[in-house]
């Protein structure tokens, strides 16, 4: 755009890396003073590596970078980020046990000869968390007791620092709804006005569009094309990442929901849930949108009994004729094993600490859930199992050596695949799941999306968190918005909007009366008839 | 990730896996060599059979702890429970004048009965098993006391039987030790309930998600290690045709040892129980060739210290070195 | 006035001769009952000075009269016994002798009531060289070499082997312990296929020295001995898979000391004037002479 | 989340923080009121300064344990370092003729030395610090019996000065350890370095993703350890007035135990001194009434392994309800 004359702040000349085989090819490309390039591609495109090399973290093995017109050959991050490259990486590093203070200030810990000034440590990282918005939360919380979307936000607050010259986003957004992402451009456009080169890495299109200056697309490993971003329409976009068409969802018809299967009634959990009453149909998608923390994670979990309940009911129905239900569960559900046995499944937020054996293979781990189908009188049977890993890879194009590759050296939309596999092979009633998306491209999303809607034409019953309103737009008959863990309004399909959902996630505890006052063409306030088994918002 | 080439490679992966025991081989035959020219009678049949012979308790002992790694855990009681169970076996012979099965079905239980505890207090109250199993290395220990008046209780040759030479020399007991190895092994890398214990060790939470509740797992490996300390028990009792309240005293670092020595991560998730067994015949060789060639004992020490490091390095820079080509 | 308070502490009390001690104490206070009361303790691990040394601390602070003590370390234990003595307890020495260099740069003086274990040791090895020629090979398998009885006993074996022209081999460490002594049993007996006699410095040791032996398919080619005469010995020593042991008469050996203690109690005696040594019998004990 | 509630909890959640010592307070009165009421004398000043008296050693190895855990490390050796240490200044006093303040300044070199070396060669091969230190525990008590000849080294009152009675009966060596706790636990939660143990042992690819090089870290914690249990060597020395080359043996279990009574993972990234404070005390006060009743040596151990897993588990049921009312 404007870097005309002036020399690129950073260059990329024929740039590779092989693993076993050749994960990034020539890629050549330069990056101006004050610009933003979006870096797209499918999953396994190399996106991520390509951006580790940069930052240091990730050797070339062949190629050059210039930084500034200088040769640029980081041996570490820390290499490059003494150089003011910095980078938000796609998987989470952060220490739990450490304060979000001492996270954000890791390695410059302001002291005295050894010993750490509490004062300025808090207010520095007071400072580098109302930049993005994050100002009510104490920087001396131990960042276990942070939702992963707000752990996000502390990596990435990590690496708004003023010396940056090339800072590089790897799906910073893949876990946050649009008030953090606002947040976020806000610092983006700042850093734009100040010089720095930016690298923005998403699969959220749209975001592209807003953000973007100009767009570059890897696809295996090579670059197939650069441009500017100002004119290119979406389809377009998505041919060249993918190589083929991709259909919208967009304006479906709502689906015939049938009987209910699964019912909460007055279901919480201390603070974090507060007595939601909530139904799934079978035959539909009902959606949860909120905001980061505003408990649709903590939910969801105990429709899936990885935690407990402390109130509520839950109740599951045989989904003939729903008037009796088949199971009362006070509570909620003792196990996840007992929801398990019972039909319902959940695809976790956190594949890397929830959903995965990382240092095990494609096979292992897409089979897990269940492993009777693949074994005899308790043997493994060892033929039937690669049959079925190698038939769940194709059908999720899961981008991979071969099944036995550990899952921890796939990139991070093709674990994501691996964690949703698991739940193809095992069939259940009552799917939930929780940023299913997240870090998935475009066209393996619309593959995704055409096994949802072959779940929901066998008569299961979904429900899908999301920070993409985009998508649960695309995919819902009816969404539900949550805040400060009450579920203030369920829209139908065609009675909600981008702004009516918005308003309701920004409602919080306190504008609860103004939200159900004006509950758009939300059907059902969730708590307007508590403790009723019965299928209050039948369609 | 040479976890899953140890665990669960498929058959065709024969090739890779057996690339796992070449570092473990060489250190091996590096120290028989070593003993056979310091000793002009350490390379004769007898010292393998003797040595073979003196193996099965360890070995048993080791398979159950590698599964006990794997999950995360760590068994500090083997050493008291092998004791206790022996001693239970020798009591029941002696003082009540059980029939020698019936006695030896009575140590095994007493094993089972240990390890059991062991494992359902840790998972109850969710407490790592170090302390737990701690806790029971004195108690059981306590036990082996009470039982055997601590006193040696001589057996005779009741239950010598187990450990009697067989075909070519070789004890029963040693054919079991080898059965159960492979047994071992087979359990970890081809049942549902060998996947849920790497699972288990890998990532627990992410396996309760998945449905598997890890509880009765964890209890079953520590059942299962303290049955077969239970039969190490039996083992040694045979041997030494004795029950001795201080059996096995320290046995439990020597065990993990043996574990960590065939590439068992103490971290949980990946472990191979033949590569156990290279561990206690490196640990078995190295304590038969020391005292063969009559060391003293600062140096048989010294000598035992540098083995077990220098067998580990070069186990895992031959295991770098394949993850490396691999990658 | 009450009675007086005596505390016996030994080493491991997982040891059949301490136990046997202990049990012989007991069973002493139990028929004078009137006279005094007893405290009876043992460490862990019979090498453990540091946790003997606590154990008396112990005791003192439980204000007893009188410690009779059969210490884990002859030297490391002295300055606790002066901070006893200069408390006014009377400290009377079982089993393992004190060191008297160290009693004397610390001016106490302590009787030792006890065995002398190099003598037991080679009454053990007289008799075992009645049934070798000079030039016999043998080999000793030595308790916890870094404790003064197994040393006293090796030397006493070696004293026996010396005087009856025999070549000892090896001596190398059983650890006190049954498993351990019969490795280290095999493997003289592998290096040295000509050997004659494995000398054991306690009972559990011959035992593991005898399974070898029977796993060598060697029995009564290659003779073993033993020391301590613990109740598992004796059928081996009725069959002759040992030959022969020693007894010190370990039920007495406490019961001796509790004895000169109270004697000094009731004549107020102080410390210093104490008798300085009462050697108490070590016999042999062979197929014959046990009963 | 107590976790971060031990370990990172800024001053103004004091009260918090003590909250955290509850449990441990309960089972320690708990113990000494059952002491008090088994013996008469058990509840005086003598007990309580011969208990004070004896715990340094335990105490000051501790604190170092503490940090090896937290960093999910662990040292074995510790027990064969001691001895070494305290043979190297019994050597040095005996033989060499070296003053003592040269003398103890060799033994706690020594330490240092070792504490570095099963650092150094666990961060240089990456190796499993269980390994090494399980190694290092052989080959250097191999060299306490080379250095003392396998005899107890008697060096008399010179250096006895440590252990001496200070005011009140209290020895410099008590207070030197009580100094040291409260010294590790600022170190722990106050200073850079000790942000860095922690993060090390939760998430050590983070940390080194963050720019900090967990090695000289690591290194360090170990040397430091070595240290400190070189100066629990000395400590012991001036108590026996000798070095005895079998000092420390199988103390490394009880060290653990009292870290692990305190509350800190044997997982890592979790941990507090204060509390480890608190796990010696209940294990010296555990062992001394022992002492003073003068229980029979099986239930000794029965008693000392129930107490161990209990006190675990008050303690950790007191921390599970706390972090409920917090969530
Ligand atoms: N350590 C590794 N060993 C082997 N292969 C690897 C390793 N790391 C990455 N790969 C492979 O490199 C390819 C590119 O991965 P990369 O993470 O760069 O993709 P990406 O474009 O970021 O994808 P996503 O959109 O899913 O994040 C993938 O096929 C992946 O399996
Ligand atoms: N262990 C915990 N202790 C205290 N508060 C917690 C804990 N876990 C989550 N919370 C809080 O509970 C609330 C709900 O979090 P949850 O993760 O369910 O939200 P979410 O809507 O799914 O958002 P996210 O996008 O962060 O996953 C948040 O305020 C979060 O900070
Ligand atoms: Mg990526
Ligand atoms: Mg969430």
């Amino acid at each position: 755009m404007n870097a005309g004359l002036a020399v690129p702040v950073l260059s990329l000349s024929a740039l590779g890396k092989d693993y076993a085989a050749p994960v990034l090819d020539d890629v050549s490309l330069v990056l101006n003073a004050g610009e933003v390039l979006a870096l797209t591609g499918e999953n396994g495109a190399g996106k991520s590596t390509l951006s580790k090399i940069v930052c240091g973290l990730v050797q070339p093995t062949r190629g050059q970078m210039l930084l500034g017109g200088v040769a640029f050959q980081p041996a570490s991050r820390r290499d490059a980020e003494r150089l003011g490259v910095r980078m938000v990486m796609q998987e989470l590093g952060l220490v739990t046990t450490l304060s979000v203070a001492e996270n954000l200030l890791l390695d410059r810990l302001p002291n005295q000869t050894g010993w750490i000034r509490r004062g300025k440590l808090h207010k520095l990282a007071a400072r580098q968390l109302a930049k993005i918005g994050m100002e009510h939360i104490d920087p001396a919380t131990p960042v276990a007791r942070l939702g992963i979307g707000q752990q996000q936000m502390v990596e990435i607050a990590r690496n708004l620092q003023d010396d940056t010259r090339v800072l590089v986003l790897d799906e910073p957004t893949a876990m946050l709804t649009p008030r953090e992402t606002s947040h976020l451009f806000e610092q983006i456009e700042l850093l734009k006005a100040r010089g720095v080169a930016i690298v923005y890495v998403s699969h959220r299109l749209e975001e592209l569009q807003r953000i973007a200056d100009r767009v570059a697309v890897l696809r295996d490993g090579r670059l197939v094309d650069v441009r500017a971003m100002a004119g290119v329409r979406e389809a377009e976009l998505v041919q060249r990442m993918v190589g083929r068409a991709v259909h919208e969802h967009e304006g479906r018809d709502r689906r015939v929901a049938g009987p209910v299967l699964l019912s909460a009634r007055g279901i919480g959990r201390a603070e974090a849930v507060k007595d939601i009453d909530i139904d799934l149909h079978a035959g539909e998608v009902m959606g949860l949108a909120g905001l980061v923390g505003s408990g649709r994670t903590e939910l969801v979990r105990l429709l899936f009994g990885a935690d407990r309940a402390d109130r509520g009911e839950i109740l599951l129905y045989d989904g003939i004729a729903a008037t009796q239900p088949v199971l009362r569960v006070r509570k909620g559900w003792r196990s996840p094993m007992q929801a398990i046995r019972a039909g319902i499944g959940l695809v976790t937020e956190d594949r890397k600490s929830q959903g995965l054996l990382l240092t095990q293979s494609i096979r292992v781990n897409a089979t897990l859930s269940d492993l009777g189908a693949i074994s005899h009188a308790g043997w493994l049977q060892r033929a039937k199992e690669r049959g079925i890993a190698r038939r769940l890879v194709e059908l999720l194009r899961i981008r991979s050596r071969s099944i036995e590759q550990p899952v921890a050296t796939l990139s991070g939309g093709n674990q994501q695949k691996v964690v949703f596999a698991r739940w193809l092979h095992r069939e259940c009633k009552v799917l939930l799941l929780d940023e299913p998306t997240r870090g998935v491209d475009v066209g393996a999303r619309a593959d995704l999306y055409a096994e949802l809607d072959r779940m929901t034409d066998a008569g299961k019953a979904l429900l899908m968190v999301s920070s993409d309103l985009r998508e649960l737009m695309a995919m819902c008959d009816r969404i539900g918005v949550m805040s400060a863990g009450r579920l203030v309004a369920v829209f139908e399909r065609g009675h909600w909007s981008e702004q009516s959902l918005l308003a309701a996630a920004f409602s919080d505890a306190a504008g609860r009366t103004a939200a159900s006052a004006t509950p758009t063409a939300g059907s059902a306030i969730s708590d307007s008839n508590p403790g009723q088994p019965a299928t209050a918002d039948t369609p | 990730m040479t976890a899953a080439a140890a665990t669960s490679a498929p058959p065709s992966a024969l090739k890779g896996q057996l690339g796992t025991y070449v570092g473990l081989t060489v250190v091996l035959v590096g120290m028989v060599a070593l003993f056979g020219t310091l000793s002009e009678y350490f390379l004769t049949r007898e010292t393998f059979i003797s040595i073979a012979n003196e193996i099965p308790a360890l070995a048993v002992m080791a398979v159950g702890m590698t599964f006990v790694l794997i999950i995360a855990g760590i068994d500090l009681s083997v050493g008291s429970v092998l004791a206790l169970s022996a001693a239970v076996t020798a009591a029941a012979i002696l003082q009540w004048k059980l029939s020698v099965p019936v006695a030896a079905a009575l140590g095994l239980a007493t094993g089972l009965v240990c390890g059991s505890v062991t494992g359902a207090v840790s998972v109850a109250w969710r407490l790592p098993s170090f302390i737990v199993s701690l806790g029971m290395l004195e108690a059981v220990r306590g036990g082996a006391y009470l039982v055997t008046d601590s006193r040696t209780q001589y057996v005779g040759d009741a239950i010598s039987g187990l450990a009697a030479p067989w075909v070519g020399g070789i004890s029963a007991a040693f054919v079991l030790a080898v059965v159960l190895v492979a047994a071992g092994q087979l359990v970890l890398t081809r049942t549902v309930f060998g996947r849920h214990v790497v699972g288990i060790g890998t990532n627990e939470e992410a396996m309760r998600l998945a449905g598997i509740d890890p509880r009765p797992i964890r209890i079953l490996v520590f059942a299962a290690t303290g049955l077969l300390a239970g039969l190490a028990g039996l083992m040694q009792s045979a041997r030494l045709e004795a029950a001795d309240p201080n059996a096995g005293v320290g046995i439990e670092l020597q065990v993990i040892a043996a574990v960590v020595i065939g590439g068992t991560s103490l971290m949980g998730g990946r472990g191979s129980v033949v590569n156990t067994f290279f561990g206690v015949l490196i640990i078995a060789v190295l304590e038969a060739g020391l005292a063969q060639v009559g060391a003293s004992e600062p140096s048989k020490r010294i000598i035992t210290g540098a083995v077990i490091v220098v067998a580990v390095i070069i186990d895992t820079l031959r295991q770098r070195r394949a993850d490396r080509r691999l990658a | 006035q009450d009675k007086p308070k005596v505390a016996l502490v030994m080493k491991s009390l997982a040891n059949e001769f301490f136990r046997t001690m202990e049990d012989g104490a007991k069973a002493h206070q139990k028929a004078h009952a009137a006279q005094y009361t007893l405290v009876a303790n043992g460490i862990k691990d019979e090498t453990d000075t540091a946790a003997q040394i606590k154990m008396v601390e112990q005791m003192m602070a439980q204000k007893i009269n009188a410690l009779v003590i059969a210490p884990a370390d002859s030297k490391a234990l002295v300055p606790v016994v002066k901070a006893a003595i200069d408390k006014g307890i009377l400290v009377v020495n079982i089993d393992n002798q004190f060191d008297a260099a160290a009693l004397k740069e610390k001016g106490i003086q302590v009787p030792f009531v006890g065995p002398d274990n190099r003598a037991g040791a080679k009454l053990v090895g007289d008799e075992l060289a009645k049934s070798l020629k000079a030039g016999d090979k043998v080999g000793i398998i030595e308790g916890v070499s870094t404790t003064f009885n197994a040393q006293q006993r090796t030397l006493g074996y070696q004293d026996a082997m010396k005087a009856a022209g025999a070549t000892v081999v090896g001596v190398q460490s059983g650890q006190w312990e049954i498993d351990k002594g019969n490795t280290v049993a095999a493997g003289m007996m592998r290096e040295h296929p000509d050997l004659k006699a494995l000398l054991a410095g306690n009972d559990s040791m011959a035992l593991g020295a005898v399974a070898a032996v029977k796993a060598a398919g060697k029995t009564g080619k290659v003779l073993v001995v033993g020391y301590d005469n613990i109740g598992a010995i004796k059928p081996m020593l009725a069959d002759g898979r040992v030959l022969a042991t020693a007894d010190q008469f370990a039920a007495k050996q406490a019961v001796f000391g509790i004895e000169t203690a109270l004697k000094a109690l009731a004549e107020k005696k102080p410390q210093s004037s104490m008798p300085a040594e009462v050697k108490t019998d070590v016999v042999l004990v062979t197929k014959t002479s046990a009963k």
